[in-house]
């Protein structure tokens, strides 16, 4: 069975097949046999040519959290390719950054109004979360297209509070 | 002793303090607000009461509804953590005048060292050593410059009324100066409903070193030697240890008294720190007395094998100090790394939601003081200190491996924290030096998450992945089958109206 | 220093030697029965081995496959752990032979320290105090009589080749005799695979007193202070401490000199522990040399904070040790509970199964050596002890109640454990009062079943019983709702064939 | 609603409802009102009139097992009137006790034969588990009316080593 995995965009395919009790897998063209054992529904052990390496893994939002010997990864199931072409077309026709509170807050102050110029980290809004001000800067050089939110004001996480277009690049199709 | 203790807190801190009262057979009462029902504290405590809604003034800040539980609960005793209100003068003089013990000093001395520039001008009457800078505060912009160009820049901006980084601006010059304010005070008067700040030189990269102090009612006063806090991000500490690095027996002596001396002219009892800034020739200057149990107390409790939440319940209920200067003696040394919900690769911005699911790190020499468990719901509303990792070791040396041993078992899956990058500074070669300064994470750590990609274990996550898919899709039919018997088994034979 | 280590153990002991490998990032390899795939070691280390089926003489006592795992893994040391082969001379001979360095003793001294009949002849001649007894032993229940009639009864029955309570027999009359030697040597056949044993004058009441000592390569011998281990059920300890509350000062430096001088004159070098028996009139006799870390060594690491398992590591690595006996302090006190898989309702019966639910004990001053989880299923064929519960405090009395607390939040369901039962001895009078005599269990816990029915949660228990009979029917129901969308969702509108 | 539990063969009934948010139960006559909140899978948090209460539990085999404030307790769901009296029948008729083993192990000795006269007490099978020897006494004086197993069998638990007819009592119905 083929399967394919992204972790920060990048793109791992992994043939694997189940036979005589162990996982073999194919990755970037090595070859490991695996041995598994279910320790809970959160963790796993693995034996990798006698290699001991103990997963904890959970799910959310369709992602996949994995910690293994200390190093965190955050996976995604990718999709076919069909499926990312399609998605590239219509990213490509939303080009203006929009920008979000990473988590639930209140807007304590939006430093720019519509028709703003921005610079590339430029101070946009300020959000208090968990007792702290949290200045969010703009990703890009451009203009303010949208201000959805005022002082005062709560977000939720991954609200759009502000819409920025990007100055110059123009958008092609 | 103390009859009955309210604790005016919650999170990790709670816990702590629920655990000492039990060990000393004191009745513990735990306050809540609604988000935080299902919180640890409030299943460790004896007694627990809801006081109302999540945000802080209408909970945790609600000095008359937390004052009535007390009463209610038959509490001769409020312990109030850090945070909330462990610093509030009027919280303190209020319970003194309802009669309840307040596990602190005392609200006069609280009042003095709680306003940064008044117990400025205590200490250069007393001869302390203090860094240059504003003799009064001040709550609007106006004025300010000038002061600056008198002390010089960089200016450092800080809240009268608190500490923990809020409301701390560094200025480098006259034209950031005004923002900077407005943003400072905005800060604190969120922070500690009152916006006034003030002005101090900039040390350029000083170690942040604090001395335990403890002095009960009768006069006696001991300190329980020094914790290293130089590591920050936003000028909140993440990491500390004892002993220092930059100490060696002579100046940690010369410190400790001044410490002594600041907490004597101060009239404080009870548990205090006093925070110096030690430059890199080795002066110190007094910063401030954080009038309360610290975040990283457990340090100098490992090393010193000295219990302070004990320590702070025997000294309010009026007992003598047991032990001297004499008898206080370093063993080891102790690490605490902070686990906050944050996210170390966006700029330290603040993370909630569930735990989906966590593992505690364990081992000899290692401790670990949480407020959080699998499943508990980390909510936006208050401070993200999830969790303290504090290990001990024969050495730096042994304390740095185990911490790194920690660490690396140390689970949460579901929220942001900065378990990977604590790893990180411990592996770091300045700080296996000890060349711990407070610039030490802009210094060391700024590329930290571009340097992060290399990851050794890449290959087998993604193995992982692939085989938890497998077994996912496996598991989801044989539920089908097994799990979920009712409506199949009782059901008999059907079929589909629609075939 | 050593390059990769091979731990020829399990459970919660391989743990802790993994744990110290790990922080003096030296690779850890575990080895493993069939049964063992999920056991926590294999986990923890860094490479593991399958070296055979579950029972002993298969896997863990197998030494052709250890030492052949041992060079296909590349490591150049083994740790024995306790038990198994631990203070078997034969494998100790056949690692120095094979060029591997054996974490523990020289063969030449475990043999004569394992032989517990020539050690006694050799501790005659060095004038350390022993008790009257059997200067060889016998494998034939023939010519016992007579050596018991002239010790005198009661005489207690020992293996000649092991300890832990394993062979052990206590013979009040005659008639008693044999039945006790057939059992004895029936038991020390199956646990040591030899059957020899002698018999000892049995003295009444004593307390068990031992002395960890450490002896480097180099000649260089210290004692680190005793523990206590009187409580016990079937000869085996169940609860340690240190200090004992027995010792003053120079009792202490009394026996810790016959405990170096019982080291010097067998030629022992690394971790071993010298066992007294102390009566009632403070007189002691040596016992046997424990030629192995034991395992209530944490509590000597908790108060004198050295780490006993990388000492043995460093001393097997050639190093000298790196502190004099003057240097080795005692601070505070430490107790140990030991957590085995066994009924102390039904006379101390081991249980098995799989643990449902697992709740690890923590807290300050607690240290929890563990081999089980959660899910994990406990075999039959191993040794019943699951893990370790420490507490550390300033006092006895800190110690003792944060045990208690750590009992009472350490939570096994599925199998049982003696958990309750060391919570009722830490609250016994006669324990707080440190009247703690190897038949401590026997005069004070012999009616605990009966007594325990007066619990104070009964009502509390009935409740959560009912509560969770109705959220189980409740999920029940919503189960079929929500968890399972699959058939009743994509199958659309359906109707039963037979309604 | 009725329920019924068993501790240690002791019956006790409650009465439960749910409603405003809360359990209210009726034990022993007493009221109890109950605010209760999951924790987890295998533990629950209740106030009782601001006392908190954490709760660990489990099932297995038709029982559950709880853990409070450091107290373990084994309870079963008490059956209806008509099945416990129909029960307390087929008890009577079965009235000798067979020893058996409480865990898997090795039959190591047997001391009594078929036929035998034991006291109350008095040791008849010696089994090997997890390494220790452990002596199954008889419950009760009378007769060994059967030996199922010899020296050298693995049982299992709960198997019948040996079946004893108490002496003098006749089986009353």
């Amino acid at each position: 069975m083929e399967q394919e995995f992204t972790i920060d965009d990048k793109v791992y395919k992994l043939g694997i097949e189940h036979k005589d009790g162990r996982y073999h897998i194919n990755i970037d063209s090595r070859n490991y046999i695996i041995d598994y054992t279910s320790i809970s529904d959160n963790c796993f052990s693995l034996l990798i040519d006698n290699k001991a390496i103990t997963v904890y893994h959970s799910e959310a939002n369709g992602k996949k959290y994995l910690s293994i010997e200390g190093e965190q990864f955050c996976i995604q199931e990718a999709k076919t390719e069909s499926i990312r072409a399609g998605e590239a077309d219509s990213a490509a026709l939303h080009e203006a950054p929009t920008i979000c509170s990473p988590m639930p807050g209140k807007v304590v102050k939006i430093s720019v109004k519509e028709g703003d110029e921005v610079e590339k980290g430029q101070g946009l809004v300020i959000v208090e979360a968990m007792k702290m001000e949290n200045e969010i800067k703009s990703p890009i050089k451009g203009r303010v297209e949208k201000v959805n939110f005022k002082a005062g004001d709560l977000v939720d996480a991954r609200q759009a509070i502000i819409e920025i277009k990007p100055e110059t690049k123009t958008v092609a199709k | 002793m103390l009859k009955k203790i309210l604790i005016a807190n919650r999170g990790e801190i709670a816990v702590r303090i629920i655990n000492a009262c039990k060990e000393m057979s004191i009745p513990s009462v735990a306050v809540f607000s609604t988000v935080d029902r299902p919180a640890l504290h409030v299943q460790m405590a004896d007694e627990a009461y809801c006081i109302g809604n999540p945000p802080p003034l209408e909970s945790y800040l609600n000095i008359d509804r937390i004052i009535q539980v007390t009463k209610e609960s038959g509490s001769d005793a409020i312990h109030p953590g850090y945070g909330f209100l462990a610093e509030n003068p009027v919280f303190c003089a209020r319970c003194e005048k309802e009669g309840i013990v307040f596990i602190g000093p005392n609200s006069k001395a609280m009042k003095l060292v709680g306003d940064k520039v008044a117990s400025r001008q205590t200490m250069t009457q007393a001869k302390i050593p203090i860094i240059p800078g504003m003799m009064s505060s001040g709550k609007e912009v106006k004025g300010f410059k000038e002061a600056a160009e008198k002390i010089g820049y960089p200016v450092m901006i800080k809240a009268s009324a608190g500490g923990g980084g809020k409301g701390m601006r560094i200025i480098h010059s006259p034209d950031e100066l005004d923002k900077g304010l407005e943003a400072g005070m905005r800060e604190a008067k969120s922070a500690f409903g009152d916006e006034s700040v003030y002005l101090e030189r900039y040390i350029e990269n000083p170690r942040h070193v604090e001395f335990q102090v403890l002095a009960d009612n009768c006069g006696n006063v001991v300190h329980l030697c020094e914790r290293e806090c130089s590591i920050q991000r936003r000028h909140q500490k993440i990491v500390e240890e004892t002993p220092s690095c930059a100490l060696d027996e002579k100046l940690r002596e010369k410190m400790g008294e001044v410490a002594k001396q600041v907490i004597k002219v101060s009239g404080y009892n009870n548990a205090g720190t006093v925070e110096f800034l030690l430059d890199q020739n080795m002066n110190f200057y007094f910063l401030e007395v954080n009038a309360r149990l610290q975040v990283e107390h457990p340090i100098t409790e490992l090393v010193t094998g000295i219990d302070l939440v004990k320590q702070q319940i025997r000294i309010a209920s009026g007992e003598k100090l047991s032990f001297t200067q004499e008898q206080i003696k370093q063993r080891g040394h102790a690490i605490e790394c902070r686990i906050y919900a944050e996210d170390p690769e966006n700029n330290f911005f603040p993370s909630s939601g569930k735990i989906l699911f966590m593992k505690e790190p364990q081992g000899p020499g290692i401790r670990h003081d949480c407020g959080i468990y699998s499943g508990f719901d980390v909510s936006v509303y208050y401070d993200p200190i999830l969790s303290k990792v504090v290990a001990w070791g024969e050495t730096r040396e042994d304390a740095r491996k185990r911490m790194i041993q920690a660490l690396s078992n140390y689970i949460i899956l579901g929220i942001k924290t900065p378990i990977e990058f604590l790893g990180s500074i411990m592996n770091h070669p300045e700080f296996i030096a000890g060349n711990t300064q407070t610039n030490f994470i802009d210094m060391n750590m700024s590329d930290w998450k571009e340097n992060k990609g290399e990851k050794r274990y890449i290959h087998e996550a993604i193995m992982a992945a692939g085989i938890s898919s497998q077994n996912k899709s496996k598991s989801r039919r044989t539920t089908a089958k097994e799990d979920m018997p009712n409506p199949w088994l009782t059901v008999g034979k059907w079929s589909l109206s629609g075939s």
